[in-house]
């Protein structure tokens, strides 16, 4: 049985993006006559009553699914008809994992929307967001419920280019500088994307499809007979490596916290909840490809333990709250995939779903914040908001909780998970483990370093020009959703020791089963297993850590920056190194940026000494005493590019006369 | 004595094309030319092409030839004018440029010329006498059929790119008419 | 002359598969009858539009009843040439209606400009159709001649002068090369029909003819513009009239396509790989250059040059396969028609800014167009996403389609390099984007617009074939 | 005795090298289309030279003196562009030097 109706899941965004653009125009031509005039109101509803639309919808596949049947699928489409061995058809797919996120997306998306239709009112260009902000959420949705890869890879550009269009929103703001943001966030993604396409290039041209299904069955086939070992492990790495840049992965996340330079609602939506987990999702969906090549997996737990170490120690000493939270997004990340380099692939979707609440949350708190101390961002000029805006206080307390792990909320069930996954694995795991607790204690002090800074101590602020204030109901609503989301979200994936059923992991089961069974084929018959015992122990020292750091983390930052300070002239080097990333991104400006473009500045002299003459031709006119000479050098340019055609011409030539026969 | 006469041709065509190139006045560059095509006419003619031989004079010669002496003369750049010509030594006036040039053209010559040596020993026939032609050896019949069936097309073809040629010389050539001033002109 | 001869190469087939240049060639007389008889003078755009739409009927046509091989097996007009035949025509349209709104403001010559715009498409389907080595000749020079001209037919604008002829200059020598190169193939095989020669290269070329076929490419590899024959491109396309340089750059860059994808088989066989190394050069020197470009003409330029290297990829990945597979060709057919969509709308949103006098020749100059135009805008950013290669446009599947016949012919490593070099394609797409929509409006006040309905309609032609080729390609592909 | 074929060709490969000399390294536009014309001519040497290599003489090769007939009409119509442009250069600056036009730069 077919199911069209799952196309206008993305449709429906779609369709909200175009009104929205409508208004827009509208806006821009009514603006040419009257100046003054309010930006398209009507466009928040527009997006919202589609974003509703979608979840509703996808509620209501969810509703199908649950019963007997394990998937939709809609007719396919024959986007590339066959004919010379290239035939894509595409359909829309909603199984159990892109259902799970579907309703994530949407259902968080719809939050984050009405919280926005607040957030931004009274901004120029409020049509204009909605409409890329619909846009998005469509080009979301076709990434995730893509029945093929090249599907997905179009929504994978796709979020790729919202991304950029909505970090640059305010390109016309002074400080950050949105437009750079956005374009290092593009080019950054765009080297993912290569591999992405080379990886996909490469399963084409073993498999001979790029549908998941089919893709499945060879990768099955291929993976219990043992062949192809070389080209699985290497297509691994290279959607790895398209994973790594949509993802915010070591060495690809340098963009991410750049990316805060956009409006509060887009870090919540792409950068913390939905775009930034689509590379978790490639892996779970292809999740066989990987568990076939132990080298990919160790590789994708290695750097996301890495990464979760670096962004999570960077997070220490930010001083922009957007700043913390986006690194503390990219540890987060990291811990995802260091649960899908252990093969705990149901782990790693759990924590996409309980971060996608909690940081959510968190997000849009700190937007609320933001918002009512007139765009402040620095957490060392706030301090003692509990008392102006109480709603704010209590639900980013409740996000912070949950990110920092404090035993039975959300966050520590997820986190608790992954680490026990890693510690069964063993072996190099071990080491891994090590480093996603340390991870977990920096995440806990920062959590509440944060909050303290925030909301505790005197006000740094002056307090006769800023009049901190509570945000409108529109936007707190949203948060207390959230909040109560962040709490009670762990019920969907509660510990064995709990003797419930693992919710998630039933539901998912379908979907990694051939991914587990591979695992099992190449250990032979022994999957990571621990006893109750030990995840007992692990559960208590998680919990330990976790309040442990947590308190300390608030204790030391409650009463003013006397800590922070302390920090800064004790260690200015471990401090500069911290609030810097490690010196990453300079490292990248000077590795990687510099030499590009000294190349193309290269090439360009190059060609211009040779061919165009530009510098040559501004020489001879600034010295026009070198004169003669000079113009000798600048003359007959027709002459150059004939002797570089005549140049290769002969070359070939020659290569050819001597050449065989 | 034919062959001698084609090797007194080509030592013409070789020396007159030498001339074309180092000759510091146009006119004389010009005359050179016409010489260089007039040798090449005389070898079409021993080989047995008289029809290209009078089509090398007529054309080449007559019209093209002529229509660049035309120009030089009315660009008045008979006399050496400092501005346009090579003032010292045509050939080195840019030595980087010169020498660049003679290393391009001596390359693809010698390309040429390997290519040539090394592919006489395939060529089908055995390679002499061929100047002068055997007897009764009479290309045009053949040439005027082929060219009106087989080669109709570009041989219409080339009708209309004389026309179109005719119009696009007339656009450029033609004294500026006024054009209006300069409302959408890029300043 | 005996009938029996006549009847034998002028049939039905033949007329079939000339109609499509004697429809073009007869709208050229009637355009210079129109010129010259007043009264005709105002039926001028209906007389070309009414040739192109003709020949186009007549390439139609032919599709449905391909003609192999015409006039003793010098011409063909099968499916493939028909097709391109469509695309230069489209091309040729695009390029006439932008020149419409650019001179608009009376100009003297327009009839001429008229008829040499009508001259040039003749000679790219010669040069598509071409069995027969003199036939493509024609057609080049067919294709040049009107080129040159229109190339610096602003003479008012030195800059327009001089693009003609550095144009001419370096066409000229490439014609030279050709022709020496076609010269020595011909005393090393006796023959210019492209069959026999494919057929002799099959048991191997002489030297001589190998050095030939190296000329040869050489001039072709100058219409394409390959590195390091493209040094002209920046500059002639910066210097002619912009509806002009639409047809160089594409109607003219899909004929040199056409007919080197046609004599591949002439090409010593381990070329390939000296080839694919062209056109991975030649993509880097185009990206790279087009990186540091501050003038989007330029910018454009550099750009085409890049694209032509991934065109290139495809020649060389059709020489390493040996034959002219399904594939290769329907890639570079809908590689070209997109570019000509793709191409052609950016190129003429150029020539109508340019007719606005809005000063925009400097990527500084198009800060705000955003909010200034925003349907221009729009159309501009599609554009430029499809040249990016970015998935639902055009420019993205054709992309896909070069690179999987690269790797179906085992040339992996540079379609991996040409992957590569896409993504720092993007990096100079961009900075145009965000000029347009992220830096505030320069203080020039833009002149009032006059309302520009014919390019208006070019440009939502190309900007829906972008789409639509993006999104149900099968609609093209299915004619192929 | 008579002429081999390679002499015929080697002439018009030294002729064909003399014109690119020439292209290369004047600067006087009209010795510069002057050159084009002799690289032009070593082709129709070598086209004729091939003509009479692969003739017999009841069959003669047509296709090379029929090319070298187009390429003389079509060295005419290229000189007659190419002079209208020198004309066209030689009105705005007064001067038919290649060196005049390298405004086109970035």
């Amino acid at each position: 049985m077919t199911h069209d109706w799952l196309w206008l899941i993305p449709a429906l965004p779609l369709l909200g993006s175009l009104l929205c653009a409508l208004q827009h125009a509208q806006v821009l031509r009514g603006r040419a006559t009257n100046p003054d005039l309010q930006p398209g109101v009507g466009a928040g509803a527009t997006a919202i009553a589609a974003m509703a639309a979608a979840f509703g919808l996808c509620l209501r596949g969810f509703g199908d699914i649950v019963g007997e049947t394990e998937l939709l699928q809609s007719s396919s489409w024959a986007w590339i008809p066959g004919g010379g061995g290239l035939d894509i058809q595409v359909a829309m797919v909603l199984d159990r994992l892109s259902g799970a996120m579907a309703l994530v997306v949407t259902g968080v998306g719809l939050l984050i929307h009405v919280y926005a239709a607040g957030y931004m009112r009274g901004d120029a260009g409020y049509a204009k967001f909605f409409a890329f902000l619909n846009l998005f959420v469509t080009m979301m949705l076709v990434l995730i419920l893509s029945g093929n890869m090249v599907g997905t890879f179009v929504g994978w550009e796709g979020v790729g280019l919202c991304s950029y269009l909505l970090i640059g929103f305010w390109y016309d703001r002074d400080g950050g500088n949105p437009g750079h943001a956005a374009q290092k966030a593009f080019v950054v993604n765009r080297i993912g994307d290569a591999c992405f396409l080379l990886g996909m290039f490469l399963l084409f041209t073993t498999f001979g499809t790029l549908d998941y299904a089919n893709l499945i069955e060879g990768i099955r086939a291929a993976a219990m007979g043992g062949e192809n070992a070389g080209t699985l492990t290497l297509a691994a790495l290279l959607l790895f490596g398209g994973a790594c840049g949509k993802s915010a992965q070591f060495p690809l996340f340098t963009w991410l916290p750049d990316a805060m330079a956009g409006p509060t609602p887009v870090s919540a939506l792409i950068h913390a909840a939905t775009m930034v987990t689509s590379g978790i999702y490639l892996v779970i969906r292809l999740n066989p490809l990987f568990a076939a090549s132990e080298v990919a997996l160790f590789l994708v737990a290695a750097i996301g333990a890495a990464t979760a170490l670096i962004a999570g120690s960077s997070a220490l000493r930010q001083r922009d709250l957007k700043g913390i939270l986006a690194y503390s997004t990219v540890s987060q990340l990291g811990y995802m995939f260091l649960a899908l380099g252990s093969g705990a692939w149901v782990a790693a979707l759990f924590h996409v779903i309980t971060h996608a609440f909690f940081k959510a949350l968190l997000f849009l708190g700190a937007g609320s914040v933001i918002h009512g101390m007139h765009e402040e961002k620095d957490v060392h000029k706030m301090g003692g908001l509990r008392r102006h805006m109480p709603r704010t206080f209590i639900t980013f307390t409740c996000g912070a909780a949950a990110l920092s792990g404090l035993p039975l909320l959300s966050g520590f069930f997820s986190k608790d998970e992954i680490l026990a996954h890693t510690f069964a694995v063993g072996g190099a795991w071990w080491l891994l483990w090590g480093v996603g607790l340390f991870t977990a204690a920096l995440t806990a002090y920062y959590s509440w370093r944060m909050v303290a800074l925030v909301f505790f101590g005197e006000e740094r602020f002056d307090v006769a020009t800023v009049h901190p204030h509570e945000s409108p109901p529109i936007m707190t609503v949203p948060l207390m959703v959230l909040a109560a989301l962040s709490l009670v979200g762990g019920i969907i994936g509660l510990p064995a020791v709990f003797h419930v059923p693992h919710l998630l992991g039933e539901w998912l089961d379908p979907v990694v089963r051939t991914g587990n069974e591979i695992l099992e084929h190449r250990s032979g018959g022994h999957l990571p297993h621990l006893s109750h015992t030990m995840e007992w122990i692990l559960l208590g020292l998680g919990s330990a850590i976790a309040l442990g750091c947590a308190h300390l983390g608030f204790h030391r930052n409650k009463n003013g920056l006397a800590a922070e300070v302390a920090f800064e002239t004790d260690h200015p080097k471990l401090h500069g190194a911290l609030s810097d990333a490690w010196g990453i991104d300079r490292a990248y400006y000077a590795g990687v940026v510099t030499p590009v473009r000294f190349l193309a500045a290269l090439v360009a002299v190059f060609i211009d000494a040779f061919c165009i003459d530009g510098a040559i031709n501004a020489m001879a006119d600034a010295a026009k005493r070198a004169g003669t000479r000079l113009k000798a050098f600048a003359d007959g340019q027709v002459a150059s590019y004939g002797l570089w055609m005549g140049g290769g011409a002969a070359v070939i030539a020659l290569l050819w006369a001597l050449g065989g026969n | 004595m034919v062959d001698l006469l084609f090797y007194v041709a080509a030592l013409v065509a070789v020396l007159t094309a030498v001339g074309v190139v180092l000759a510091r006045n146009p006119v004389v560059s010009v005359v050179s030319l016409l010489s260089c095509f007039g040798s090449l006419a005389v070898i079409y003619l021993l080989a047995g092409f008289q029809f290209l031989a009078a089509i090398q004079i007529l054309v080449y010669g007559g019209a093209i030839m002529v229509l660049f002496l035309f120009v030089v003369m009315l660009l008045n750049l008979g006399g050496l004018n400092p501005e346009d010509e090579d003032r010292d030594d045509p050939l080195f006036h840019d030595r980087r440029r010169s020498a660049g040039g003679l290393a391009v053209a001596v390359a693809l010559g010698s390309a040429s010329l390997i290519g040539i040596l090394r592919g006489a020993r395939h060529l089908a026939e055995p390679t002499n006498g061929l100047v002068p032609p055997e007897e009764g050896f009479d290309a045009l019949p053949a040439l005027a059929e082929a060219m009106f069936t087989r080669y109709s097309l570009p041989f219409e073809a080339a009708s209309v790119l004389l026309l179109a040629t005719t119009v696009g010389v007339m656009v450029l050539a033609k004294r500026q008419r006024s054009i209006p001033p300069a409302g959408e002109e890029r300043s | 002359m005996n009938p029996d001869l006549i009847a034998q190469y002028f049939n039905a087939e033949c007329a079939a598969a000339l109609a499509p240049l004697v429809t073009l060639a007869g709208g050229l007389l009637l355009l210079i009858v129109a010129e010259w008889f007043e009264p005709m003078n105002r039926l001028r755009p209906l007389l070309f539009v009414g040739s192109i739409l003709g020949a186009a009927w007549a390439e139609v046509a032919l599709l449905n009843a391909p003609v192999a091989a015409v006039l003793g097996g010098t011409y063909s007009a099968d499916k493939a040439s028909a097709l391109w035949g469509l695309v230069f025509l489209a091309s040729t349209l695009i390029a006439w209606v932008h020149a419409r709104s650019y001179y608009r403001k009376s100009r003297p010559f327009l009839g001429e400009h008229d008829m040499l715009l009508l001259t040039a498409p003749i000679g790219m389907m010669m040069m598509a159709g071409a069995l027969d080595l003199t036939v493509f000749f024609i057609g080049l020079e067919l294709l040049s001649i009107p080129l040159y001209c229109l190339a610096s037919f602003r003479r008012d604008r030195s800059e327009s002068v001089e693009a003609g002829l550095k144009y001419f200059v370096l066409g000229a020598f490439s014609v030279g090369l050709f022709l020496y190169g076609a010269s020595l193939i011909y005393a090393a095989t006796g023959t210019l029909s492209l069959t026999a020669l494919t057929a002799a290269a099959a048991t191997g070329f002489s030297p001589m003819a190998q050095v030939g076929m190296a000329f040869v490419l050489g001039s072709l590899l100058f219409k394409l513009s390959v590195w390091p024959f493209h040094l002209w491109v920046p500059d002639v396309y910066q210097g002619a009239p912009t509806p002009v340089t639409i047809l160089m750059a594409t109607g003219t860059k899909a004929a040199a396509l056409a007919f080197t994808l046609r004599i591949t088989g002439l090409l010593p066989e381990s070329s390939a790989g000296l080839i694919a190394l062209l056109a991975v050069l030649t993509m880097a020197a185009g990206n790279l250059g087009a990186l540091v470009q501050s003038n989007l003409k330029r910018l454009l330029a550099y750009s085409g040059v890049a694209h032509a290297g991934t065109l290139l990829l495809l020649v060389a990945a059709q020489r390493a396969s040996g034959e002219l597979s399904y594939e290769a060709t329907s890639a570079a057919l809908f590689y070209m028609a997109a570019y000509v969509a793709t191409a052609g709308g950016a190129f003429g949103l150029l020539a109508w800014l340019e007719a606005d006098g809005e000063h925009f020749t400097q990527i500084e100059s198009l800060k705000g167009l955003g909010r200034r135009r925003p349907a221009m805008a729009a159309a501009m950013t599609l554009f430029l996403l499809s040249l990016g290669g970015i998935p639902a446009t055009g420019g993205f599947l054709a992309k896909w389609m070069v690179f999987s016949v690269t790797l179906d012919a085992h040339l992996t490593g540079y379609a991996i390099a040409g992957v590569l070099m896409s993504v720092i394609a993007l990096a100079y797409y961009l900075r145009v984007i965000a000029a347009m929509y992220m830096e505030p409006a320069s203080d020039q006040v833009a002149p009032p617009m006059a309302k520009r309905t014919d390019a208006m309609l070019a440009t939502a032609f190309c900007a829906a074939a972008v789409l639509v080729m993006g999104v149900l390609p099968s609609v093209f592909l299915g004619l192929i | 005795m008579s002429v081999p074929t390679e002499h015929l060709l080697a002439l018009a490969a030294i002729l064909f090298a003399i014109g690119v000399a020439g292209f290369f390294t004047r600067r006087n536009l009209i010795v510069v289309l002057m050159s084009i014309e002799l690289m032009l001519n070593a082709a129709n040497l070598t086209f004729v030279a091939g003509s009479r290599l692969h003739s017999s003489t009841g069959a003669v090769q047509v296709d090379g003196p029929i090319f070298v007939i187009f390429i003389i009409a079509v060295a005419a119509v290229e000189a007659a562009v190419g002079l209208a442009l020198v004309i066209a250069l030689y009105r705005q600056k007064q001067t038919v030097s290649l060196d005049a036009f390298a405004r086109l730069e970035d």
